[in-house]
């Protein structure tokens, strides 16, 4: 092992390994085409991140050219997820990871309000039989530990 | 079910090897047939030397003059474009820049690929051109025989086939990369006994005609 | 007795074909640019006279019997044959449509020395018997007789003897140790005698020691003309065997273009060593002169005068700044044509053709390349230093309804000559 | 083990997985088909009523590579996929059970789902000698055979089952060969890569689940999908290639920049994968990246393709070899020709019979 030792790596210190496809620019452009169909015929678009190719700091570019807006929210289903909408009002972008934490999906919204936020109604069902079950039961307390005890 | 790739594997290897061969034999043989034939001894006492004219020569006639350049614009141009497109795809374009490197053990910088498309497309154009002369120029027409088509064709090909892999027209990927090196390894073997030799006894050719001019005091 | 076979013909080629031949057939990729040089082509629109199909059959011999490829496609019966039929039929196309003038040598893109080819493939024509039956007369006649013209040793002496009585000018002959022996062609004892008497004039006032040769004063060599190198030698020996008898140190060619190729670039060829002497053409010791100020000129006229090179002394010989200087010492108003010097047009009348009467019509055809190059200059009298371009000039612009004098270099030099008496 | 008796839809909600999380995991799985990202409620639709398939996994002349990549796949992950996607019945690596208990799972499975269940298989199959590679006394060719006729499709992951892979390297000692030789009567889908990457195993499974059909396959008999497009054509080095910009070593200036590695030998331009897309290690990075050029591992014959850190356009053999001993070989030739010349031209020579006036007329 010794003889590896000697080998030396250099490091480069300022770890610029660029890796730029210009990717991001055509992306921004996309989303305002996505921007103008949206209000002209409410239509909403999803652009699918992961599905193109990515250098090494492109996605840093677009995110940071998206920044943050007014509103960001975190999901727990079935592993985290992170949903903001981008300093342009109606660009969203859509971050989902499993339960081990990792990526597995990875979007832009174009959309007033992207559907994953929007309460659906057979969890509205669900959650209305829940409700009626405790008021039946006349339990004065109930445990939110685990929303997704066996029904 | 995996010809293409097997294709490739076998233009790549085989085959190379194979044409590479016979280019090479059939352009060193070609060379001695030329110089087995000697040249006789000249007695007349020199106006001016041979080997400087002879030299000049393999330059000037790059240029062509101009009345005849005004008499055939079309050969000239479309010569010259097709030449120039061609030399640029061939020893510009990074891969094959990659194969003589690997090939003579140096190589040179390549020029970025949107130069070397455009100029495989002048190539084409050019080639194209070229053949429309050859075939209605009532001059070219007549001097023309199977092999001058042949040799079109073989010119061609590598051209028309790099230009499609490069560009991904012909699915899959192995199978156009294999027909392009298929295409010039069919050149590399013709190559020696057609006149695509001109590409080497030009050169030979401008210098005697410069060398025996120049003895005589003419710059040809 | 030995004759003309195909046979023979065809082993003439073989003979012929040496490195820049081999190396000049691998080369014509048939682009045709040849033929936009060659004023058979340009002249007649007919592709036939483009010059690199003139030597198709050297080109098949040359790929039959010495490239392998050509070997194996006669082998399987792929190659086409060189047969009597096809060498007849390019009769016209090596001697009434080829001046051997090499235009066509310069515009080659990859260099072919096309001129130089034809003058071989002449050598077959020749050994199987395909020459044209007025160039092989005219051969008969300079060997047989001692002039191509027929003209024999009587008919000069005749002139001389009129030069003489006329001008008072002595008129050397056979003078063993003189400098410079001259040479003349037929034509110039015939047409233009005037050729001698100016030779006399100059040659007296500038002091030079020279002098004729009553066994070899014929300077034109139909071996050359018809592609036989044997004729070739034989009429070359002569002119040799003349001057080393006289012990001249230089041999004259004079106004006549394929005398100077003959003597003056293959003749050690031809006899295989070197002369022993010099050859140089009468305007290149004309310039010499010039320049040394020996000779000097007066009275130049302001007409506008314009010189025609001769193909074999200017494109093939390498003569070309020694006219121009020439030209200016007898005119103010020396103009030149579009195309001059190497690029200039040949007469139409070169290397045999004006002496075959089968190219005759042909000739007089492509004669419009001159003389829209005369119109063009610009000039109203034409100086040449070619007897035979001169006639062939002559008789074009008589055909073309054209009123254009033409004379020779020499003759005018020495109109203007400044003589100065002792 | 098996369960086939209710749908996905029904399984997870008896997870409690909201419609939330149900549709966050459609749209994961939308994005991992690479199907147009609006296509999410679609996969939600079909997801909802499809039933979990039995699989049988086979592994013949392999390394194991291909489960290890398998078991690393993160989207869904391994947990879900093997409980909640499909029903892996047989595995030799991964299941628990062995020996004649192991081969009767395989056989039940075999006969209970005969005509639906997908067969996997990993490896090459040696045809050589059936001793060469056995699985409980039962040579891989035979058992290939045997598990195939009942199986709906065969799925044959990694360039080994797909295309003989390193087994089949040149000399291919144990005569390996792939799958789709051997099976020639049921569809197969190839996902090729050495190991594949593991969400393209798992997508094709998805696929099959979600539309109950095979993806569109490639010449190969590869996932358009996944392997519609070359490295080279994703690559986000592309544009450098494009400009000419190209590492000459692995650590100089070019490939600190991260520019072109085709002088190294990337054989992107002939190898269609999505690793440029969908990335390696939860989408960390890929080979390219790391700065190394891609070895077209998901291509038949990638082994003998030349060297790996040769250049793609340089031919496999030894060039300079070539060109010297043809080189003195023509030589040799050369010399040939030069005496057959020298001889021809002096017999013309001798045979020159010198030409006098006499001669010029043809003999009639």
């Amino acid at each position: 092992m010794n003889v590896l030792d000697d080998i030396n790596i250099p490091v480069d210190p300022s770890g610029a390994l660029s890796g730029e496809t210009g990717n991001a620019l055509i992306l921004l452009q996309e989303i305002a085409h996505a921007m103008r169909h949206l209000l002209e015929t409410g239509e909403s678009r999803t652009l699918d991140l992961l599905a193109i190719p990515f250098g090494p700091t492109d996605e840093d570019r677009l995110l940071s050219e998206l920044g943050q807006g007014e509103v960001s929210a975190t999901l727990n289903a079935l592993g985290e997820s992170r949903v903001w909408e981008s300093r342009y009002s109606g660009v969203w972008v859509v971050e989902h990871r499993n339960l081990d934490g990792q990526r597995v999906a990875f979007q832009i919204e174009i959309t007033r309000m992207p559907e994953i936020l929007c309460a659906h109604s057979a969890d509205i069902e669900s959650g209305l039989k829940r409700l009626n079950e405790t008021l039946i039961t006349g339990r004065q307390g109930f445990t939110s530990e685990n929303p997704q005890e066996e029904p | 079910m995996i010809e293409p790739m097997d294709f490739l594997l076998w233009v790549r290897g085989t085959a190379f090897d194979v044409s590479l061969g016979i280019f090479v034999i059939g352009v060193v043989v070609r060379f001695f047939e030329i110089f087995s034939l000697g040249r006789a001894a000249n007695f007349a006492e020199p106006r001016g030397t041979e080997f400087g004219p002879g030299m000049r020569t393999i330059l000037t006639r790059n240029i062509p003059e101009a009345g005849t350049f005004k008499r055939q614009p079309l050969t000239v141009i479309a010569g010259y474009v097709f030449h120039i497109g061609l030399l640029i795809s061939l020893f510009f374009f990074v891969p094959h820049i990659q194969l003589f490197a690997a090939t003579f053990g140096f190589g040179w910088p390549g020029l970025p690929t949107p130069i070397v498309d455009a100029a495989a497309v002048l190539g084409i154009a050019g080639l194209l051109a070229v053949l429309w002369n050859r075939l209605t120029n009532p001059v070219m027409k007549l001097l023309s025989d199977k092999e001058d088509y042949l040799v079109w064709v073989l010119t061609f090909l590598p051209l028309l086939t790099g230009y499609l892999a490069y560009h991904r027209m012909v699915d899959p990927y192995p199978l156009i990369l294999g027909l392009h090196i298929l295409s010039i390894e069919f050149f590399l073997i013709l190559f020696p006994f057609t006149k695509l030799m001109h590409t080497f006894t030009l050169f030979l050719a401008r210098w005697y005609n410069g060398a025996m001019h120049g003895r005589r005091g003419v710059e040809s | 007795m030995s004759t003309a076979t195909l046979e023979r013909g065809l082993n003439a080629l073989r003979e012929q074909i040496d490195a820049p031949v081999a190396a000049f057939f691998s080369s014509c990729v048939n682009c045709g640019m040849c033929a936009e040089a060659c004023l058979f082509y340009t002249e007649t629109g007919d592709p036939k006279y483009t010059p690199i199909r003139k030597l198709e059959p050297m080109r098949r011999i040359w790929e039959q019997e010495y490239t392998i490829v050509g070997k194996l496609k006669k082998l399987i019966g792929l190659a086409e044959p060189v047969t009597d039929e096809m060498l007849e039929q390019w009769q016209e196309l090596i001697y009434a449509s080829c001046t051997l003038c090499g235009r066509c040598s310069l515009v080659c893109p990859v260099g072919n020395d096309i001129a130089f080819m034809v003058r071989k493939v002449r050598e077959g024509m020749v050994a199987s018997g395909n020459a044209p039956p007025d160039v092989q007369s005219a051969a008969i006649r300079a060997v047989k007789i001692g002039s191509p013209m027929g003209i024999r040793l009587k008919a000069l002496q005749a002139q001389i003897k009129h030069i003489e009585a006329d001008t008072g000018l002595k008129i050397p002959v056979d003078v063993e140790g003189a400098d410079y022996l001259a040479l003349l062609s037929s034509m110039e004892v015939i047409n233009f005698p005037e050729y001698i008497e100016s030779l006399a004039k100059i040659f007296k006032q500038a002091g030079v020691s020279w002098t004729l040769c009553s066994e070899a004063f014929e300077a034109t060599n139909t071996g050359i003309q018809i592609g036989s190198t044997d004729i070739a030698r034989e009429l070359v020996q002569r002119v040799v065997d003349g001057a080393e008898k006289l012990k001249v140190k230089y041999i004259i060619s004079p106004e006549c273009g394929h005398a100077y190729t003959a003597i003056r670039w293959d003749g050690p060829n031809l006899i295989g060593r070197p002369f022993p002497f010099k050859v140089v053409h009468i305007l290149e010791l004309l310039d010499e002169l010039r320049a040394s100020g020996r000779i000097s000129t007066k009275d130049l006229s302001g007409e506008c005068v314009t010189f025609h090179d001769p193909c074999s002394i200017v494109r093939k010989g390498g003569v070309i700044d020694s006219p121009r200087h020439l030209m200016n010492m007898v005119s103010t108003n020396f103009v030149e044509m579009p195309d001059h010097g190497k690029w200039n047009w040949c007469c139409g009348g070169g290397g045999g053709v004006s002496a075959n009467t089968d190219a005759e019509e042909l000739r007089t055809r492509v004669f419009r390349r001159k003389k829209s190059q005369l119109e063009e200059s610009g000039a109203t009298t034409l100086v040449t230093a070619c007897a035979n371009c001169r006639l062939v000039i002559e008789e074009g612009l008589e055909e073309y309804n054209m009123e254009f004098p033409v004379t020779g270099l020499t003759e005018m030099l020495a109109e203007h000559l400044v003589i100065e008496e002792d | 083990m098996t369960d086939n008796s209710s749908t996905l839809g029904e399984s997870l909600r008896r997870q409690g997985v909201t419609r939330r999380g149900f549709l966050k995991f459609c749209t994961a799985t939308a994005s991992m088909l690479a199907l147009p990202a609006g296509m999410a409620p679609a996969v939600a639709a079909a997801l909802e009523k499809a039933r979990r398939p039995s699989v049988i996994w086979l592994s013949f002349q392999e390394c194991t590579g291909c489960t290890e990549s398998l078991t690393r796949s993160h989207a869904p992950t391994v947990e879900n996929l093997l409980f909640d996607y499909i029903s892996l019945d047989y595995h030799h690596t991964l299941q628990a059970a062995s020996g004649a208990a192991a081969e009767a799972a395989r056989e039940k499975a075999m006969h209970d789902n005969a005509g639906k269940y997908l067969l996997v298989v990993d490896g090459s199959i040696p045809l050589g000698h059936p001793g060469y590679s056995t699985i409980a006394g039962i040579s891989n060719l035979q058992m290939l055979q045997e598990t195939a006729a009942g199986a709906a499709a065969v799925i044959a992951v990694g360039t080994c089952a797909a295309f003989g892979g390193l087994p089949k390297a040149a000399p291919n000692p144990t005569g390996a060969v792939s799958v789709s030789d051997i099976i020639t009567d049921k569809p197969i889908i190839n996902v090729s890569g050495c190991p594949p990457i593991p969400s393209v195993i798992t997508g094709v499974l998805a696929h099959y689940l979600t539309f109950d059909t095979l993806p569109e396959l490639d010449q190969y008999g590869r996932p358009m999908a996944f392997f519609g497009t070359s490295i080279h054509d994703r690559c986000y080095r592309r544009p450098f290639y494009d400009k000419g910009l190209f590492a000459e070593t692995f650590d100089d200036e070019g490939a600190r920049k991260g520019w072109c590695l085709y002088k190294l030998g990337c054989k992107g331009p002939m190898a269609y994968n999505a690793c440029a897309t969908m990335k390696w290690n939860q989408g960390t990075s890929w080979p390219v990246e790391s700065g190394h050029g891609c070895l077209g591992c998901s291509e038949p014959s990638f082994w003998d393709a030349g060297g790996f850190y040769k250049a793609l356009s340089i031919p496999t053999g030894d060039i300079s070899r070539t060109v010297g001993i043809a080189g003195a070989a023509g030589l040799a030739i050369g010399a040939a020709a030069v005496g057959l010349n020298r001889a021809a031209k002096s017999r013309a020579k001798q045979q020159h019979g010198t030409v006098t006036v006499d001669d010029l007329e043809k003999t009639s």
